[in-house]
């Protein structure tokens, strides 16, 4: 660490573009879980949020469970988690989570009357295809990935778009989330056990080829993202990708969660996690 | 000596005036991305008696490669490596903004050197919107090679730089990472300082368990959190003892009860950091506590007892 | 240099030889209270590749006054102050108890002066039933005032005197609360140590909430446990980094993962702490996670793979 | 802390008298409870160990919740807590709850079918009173201290003994407890709710006033214990007191449990908790 050497990147604090945003009442607020539901292989969590205001798709919450945080044996989890809001209905809010690890677990053991404690909604939303509208939306989901876009498909459904969604798994036991979706759906497994015989980014290339004045929309792990972004950049596609990356805070304040991108790093939580793909570096998953 | 913390709750340091004891702890709370996030409610029910700014320097800088965070038991290792706009960026873009906050203003600088010091306090403390100055002195000083703050020396040489340009408080924020961090603040103290804060965070290492390689992007970074808060009363408690001007307090505060243990240790203010990632409003809510268990405690009026608590321990 | 790891799991730190590589942290496994409490199960089933003392005086000790303990986040902070019967009630009493233990006897030993290590080494040396001693270097020189485990000079003044007076092994146990713990290391190693071990624990005090005052009866204690355990990974990649001695990696160490973290960071040996308190089968438990994470992760005979995982930090 | 000055007390490591003691099988178990009852404001635990013999009456177990220790918001308890047996029955294993702190708390919140982790029998239990056999037993117990009194009055009872339990409690809430017990019964309160309004050592004073050639056996809080000792100590009669201090490990690897005796710092979970009150240094209370 040198001062006298110029940054490598550009301090990415510049003011973005302002997407599209709801502020979230200030501070932490503990709402109850009112459902909890298998989805195959994943968790649906719904709670009721008096308190805050209606989510738009693509922000999202920083979670945590009321007691029990803190973990077993003193560990971890210690800070809250960030959950994309996978539908909202008044002042429900759903989430749906993937067991990854121990926030992950302690969330998906909630039951209906115990507390969750939650700061939201977070981040920027997805923005509308850019006028002229374009002939179609596209939508790629992989794995958990789907949660932001499940809430997404509605949205645009409801103006009166017909997006075509193209969900990836890894195989049978996760396609389930499926059918939170709306619209058109086509599936793809990476063990051949259910739809398309392989990626998801396959079904991609071929929805492309065939159209390419699509704007897509993409959620899913990061290898499937650059991909994603590959396949858009080479064919000149407008794609908004919604990324992942560890948080400690959700609203700015750690600099924790930062993403490179052609301007230097961007903290994914509060100038994200919905990003132009044209705006990230094309190294941002080298480590 | 008045002291710091009065019984009316508030506290003076030098010229900084402050409604009651509780700062952020800088770097952990980012004002201008909070207004963003949670709109014109933060202004209303503004967290902090005063507002520490993330620490800037002379040049911008992007900060550390990611990952830069790591979770351990009760605690949170960074490794964010002062990413700022630089302090004409910071003075162009962020000042005015900052100065829209309810509270003073404290802003935090850190030199790599004696002379990038000197430049800092001179432009920031002519600014009107600028109340007081915390110095890093976590940084290499890339002339000695040397953390100005790990040697009483390099802290006194600093200050014999940057206290004749001001008359504004200066507060010199101590690192942890030492053999005897009291040592560093009699030197502070020596050189004029107003005030010293602690402590910042205490040198941590993460590893991959998928490769067994550091897993931070900068190799290493700093534990924070309530992990650390017996050894920064520690400090607290040691520093509070050998220097006379206010100490602020900070490592680990998560509730009200954590606070009064700082005050009890000698601090005259404390500082939340990590806490406020897990609840924006912790700043509130610890102060709330803090006033309840002392009218718990019975005292007579709990809005002007923060004072007290320290008796204990004090000189 | 000869790893001191081998790919069989087996440790060589001069001439001691450990089965596997890990042992207890001195002072937290009174193997003849243990004795008594879970019989000679504990003989079958003894989980250390070695035996770790108490630390032992020239006199006896009381220890601390209590209240000696105070439960963190994640930690507990402790103010024990050595109690031990002094180096003879040690040797006609403890020695020939420890000395039927299944595994070899490394006897730690703390002076208060060169002189005090001076004899400590020349009378624990020359006993048959010692493999190694530790010399815990975390207590202050009443000569100098000053802990001989900080500043690296006293820590090679402490060396050159007791080095010649022993061809056993002798580890030198590294106090944390240093600006630059591998320095002192370096100087460990220049007179002629076989191995470090670290970390000691983190200087930390508890506040008692309902007086305000130090809750430990002796006012300040350490910091151990899982809160420390970035920490102490810090500095031991730090010293693998500096030292080739082999070195002994410790702090909050609680599962299989924590030890491997530790080989990762350059270490050849771990020990168990506080664990053990939770669990008193911990070490068995730790070095059996081990070897499944190992077996998990393909090494061909994870038995014999500790060694490997160090591989990506090494030198 | 200089090592030139002799220390203030003896070391208290040189080997007690040796008290009565079940060996624990070495290391941590898993059991799983199986009952939990309220005793009026206390809390029941019982828990199956199958891996552990019969504790003596006096000795005490380690114990944690195997899931959710480690408690809320990354805090306590971390380290195990110590509970003396009130009642053993075969491979059944029952406690008695203070809730006071976040242990008892977690421990209070168990349900039949979860698991707790168990170290014990720890410590030395009670001895019979000394031959020639006094003409009786006195019992004295205050609030939680009941747990271990109510184990050894059916021990005693069992060998034909006819003690005579003394038990105090803050108020009518707590008494509950005494159902437990066995024997004869005199109840205090210190709010005079029921039975003797006042402390039980003044029902000590008065039994002992009465009949002094009994021995007596005590647990309870601090206050009581000393009033305990400097009765008997005035009457010369035998005491047995069972003490506590804060445990980390209850194995005597820690050190940090002790008690000032007459021959310098005792641990009192391999050298106690029961302890002859003569042992006790006078002081032993002062901080
Ligand atoms: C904006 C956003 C939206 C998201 N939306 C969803 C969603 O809708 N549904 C969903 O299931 N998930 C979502 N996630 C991911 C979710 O936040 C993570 O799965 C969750 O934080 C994992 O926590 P954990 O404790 O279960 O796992 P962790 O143990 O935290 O593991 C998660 C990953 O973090 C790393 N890691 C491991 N240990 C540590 C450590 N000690 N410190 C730091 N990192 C560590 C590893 O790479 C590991 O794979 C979203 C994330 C973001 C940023
Ligand atoms: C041999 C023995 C037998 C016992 N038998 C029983 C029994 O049968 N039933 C029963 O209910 N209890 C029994 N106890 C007491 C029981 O162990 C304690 O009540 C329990 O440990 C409290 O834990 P906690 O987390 O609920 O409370 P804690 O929060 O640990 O509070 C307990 C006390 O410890 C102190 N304390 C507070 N905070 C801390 C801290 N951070 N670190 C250290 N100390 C702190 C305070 O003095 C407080 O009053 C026994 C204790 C011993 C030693
Ligand atoms: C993410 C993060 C960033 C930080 N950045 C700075 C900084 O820029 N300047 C500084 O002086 N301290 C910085 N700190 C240290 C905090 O101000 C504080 O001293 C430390 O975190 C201990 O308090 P806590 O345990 O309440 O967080 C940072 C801490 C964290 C966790
Ligand atoms: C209760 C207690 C007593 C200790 N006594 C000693 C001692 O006598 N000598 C010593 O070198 N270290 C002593 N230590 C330090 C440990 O050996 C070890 O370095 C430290 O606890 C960190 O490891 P852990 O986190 O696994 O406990 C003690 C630690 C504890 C908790
Ligand atoms: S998570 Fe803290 S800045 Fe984004
Ligand atoms: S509790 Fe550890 S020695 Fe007694």
């Amino acid at each position: 660490m040198s001062g006298a050497t110029p940054p490598e990147v550009e301090v990415g604090l510049a003011a973005p573009e302002p997407g599209p945003r709801v502020e979230a009442p200030f501070g932490r607020r503990a709402c109850p879980v009112i459902a909890t539901e298998s989805v195959g292989a994943y968790r649906l969590l719904a709670v009721e949020d008096h308190h805050g205001p209606a989510p738009l798709p693509g922000q999202f919450y920083m979670l945590a469970a009321a007691d029990g945080w803190g973990g077993e044996a003193g560990e971890r989890p210690y800070l809250g988690r960030a959950f994309s809001v996978c539908r909202s209905r008044g002042t429900r809010l759903e989430f749906l989570l993937e067991r990854i690890g121990p926030g992950t677990d302690r969330l998906g053991r909630l039951s209906p009357g115990e507390q969750m404690l939650l700061v939201g909604p977070l981040g920027i939303g997805f923005s509308e295809p850019a006028a002229p509208s374009s002939t179609g939306v596209l939508l790629v989901a992989g794995g958990i990935g789907i949660a932001p876009i499940v809430t997404w498909a509605e949205a645009l459904i409801a103006s009166g778009a017909q997006p075509l969604t193209l969900a990836g798994f890894r195989s049978r036991a996760h396609t389930s989330a499926a059918q939170l979706l709306g619209g058109d759906v086509q599936i793809a497994t990476d063990d051949g056990s259910q739809g398309h015989d392989g990626f998801v980014t396959e079904l991609l290339e071929a929805e492309l080829e065939h159209d390419d004045a699509r704007a897509v929309y993409a959620c899913g792990p990061p290898m499937m993202l650059e991909a994603v972004r590959a396949i858009c950049a080479r064919r000149a596609v407008q794609a908004q990708l919604a990324l992942e990356e560890a948080m400690a805070c959700g609203f700015g304040a750690c600099f924790g969660c930062v993403v490179r991108t052609t301007t230097g790093y961007r903290r994914i939580c509060v100038d994200g996690p919905i990003i132009d793909a044209r705006d990230l570096d094309e190294t941002w998953l080298e480590r | 000596m008045a002291r710091a913390l009065g019984d009316d709750g508030r506290v003076s340091i030098g010229s900084l005036e402050l409604e009651h004891p509780v700062l952020n702890g800088s770097g952990t709370f980012d004002a201008i991305a909070a207004l963003r996030t949670f709109g014109d409610e933060l202004r209303r029910r503004f967290p902090f008696a005063g507002f520490v700014s993330k620490t800037i320097t002379v040049s911008p800088r992007g900060g550390n490669p990611p990952p830069r965070l790591w979770e351990t038991p009760a605690g949170l290792i960074n490794s964010i490596g002062l990413p700022n706009k630089g302090l004409r960026g910071f003075l162009q873009h962020d000042l005015p903004e900052l100065a829209t906050l309810p509270v003073p203003l404290i802003v935090s600088v850190a030199g790599f050197s004696y002379e990038e010091f000197r430049h800092l306090v001179a432009e920031v403390a002519e600014r009107p919107q600028v109340a007081a100055i915390e110095l890093n002195v976590s940084c290499p000083n890339v002339k000695s090679g040397c953390v100005m703050g790990s040697e009483p020396d390099e802290t006194g040489a600093l200050m014999e730089v940057v206290r004749s340009l001001t008359s504004k408080p200066l507060i010199v924020k101590l690192t942890p990472n030492v053999s005897d961090v009291a040592a560093v603040a009699e030197a502070a103290e020596r050189g004029g300082c107003d005030a010293v804060s602690l402590i910042n965070t205490l040198r941590a290492v993460a590893i991959d368990p998928d490769t067994g390689s550091p897993w931070l992007g900068a190799g290493q970074g700093g534990l924070s959190g309530p992990a650390v808060r017996a050894v920064a009363l520690a400090m607290t408690l040691d520093v509070a003892a050998r220097v006379r001007v206010p100490v602020i307090g900070m490592g680990g505060i998560e509730r009200g009860q954590d606070a009064l243990d700082f005050f009890a240790a000698g601090a005259s203010c404390v500082a939340v950091g990590t806490e406020s990632f897990r609840d924006p409003a912790a700043g509130t809510r610890i102060r709330d506590e803090m006033v309840a268990l002392l009218a718990k405690r019975g005292f007579e009026s709990a809005q002007s007892d923060f004072a007290k608590v320290s008796e204990p321990t004090k000189k």
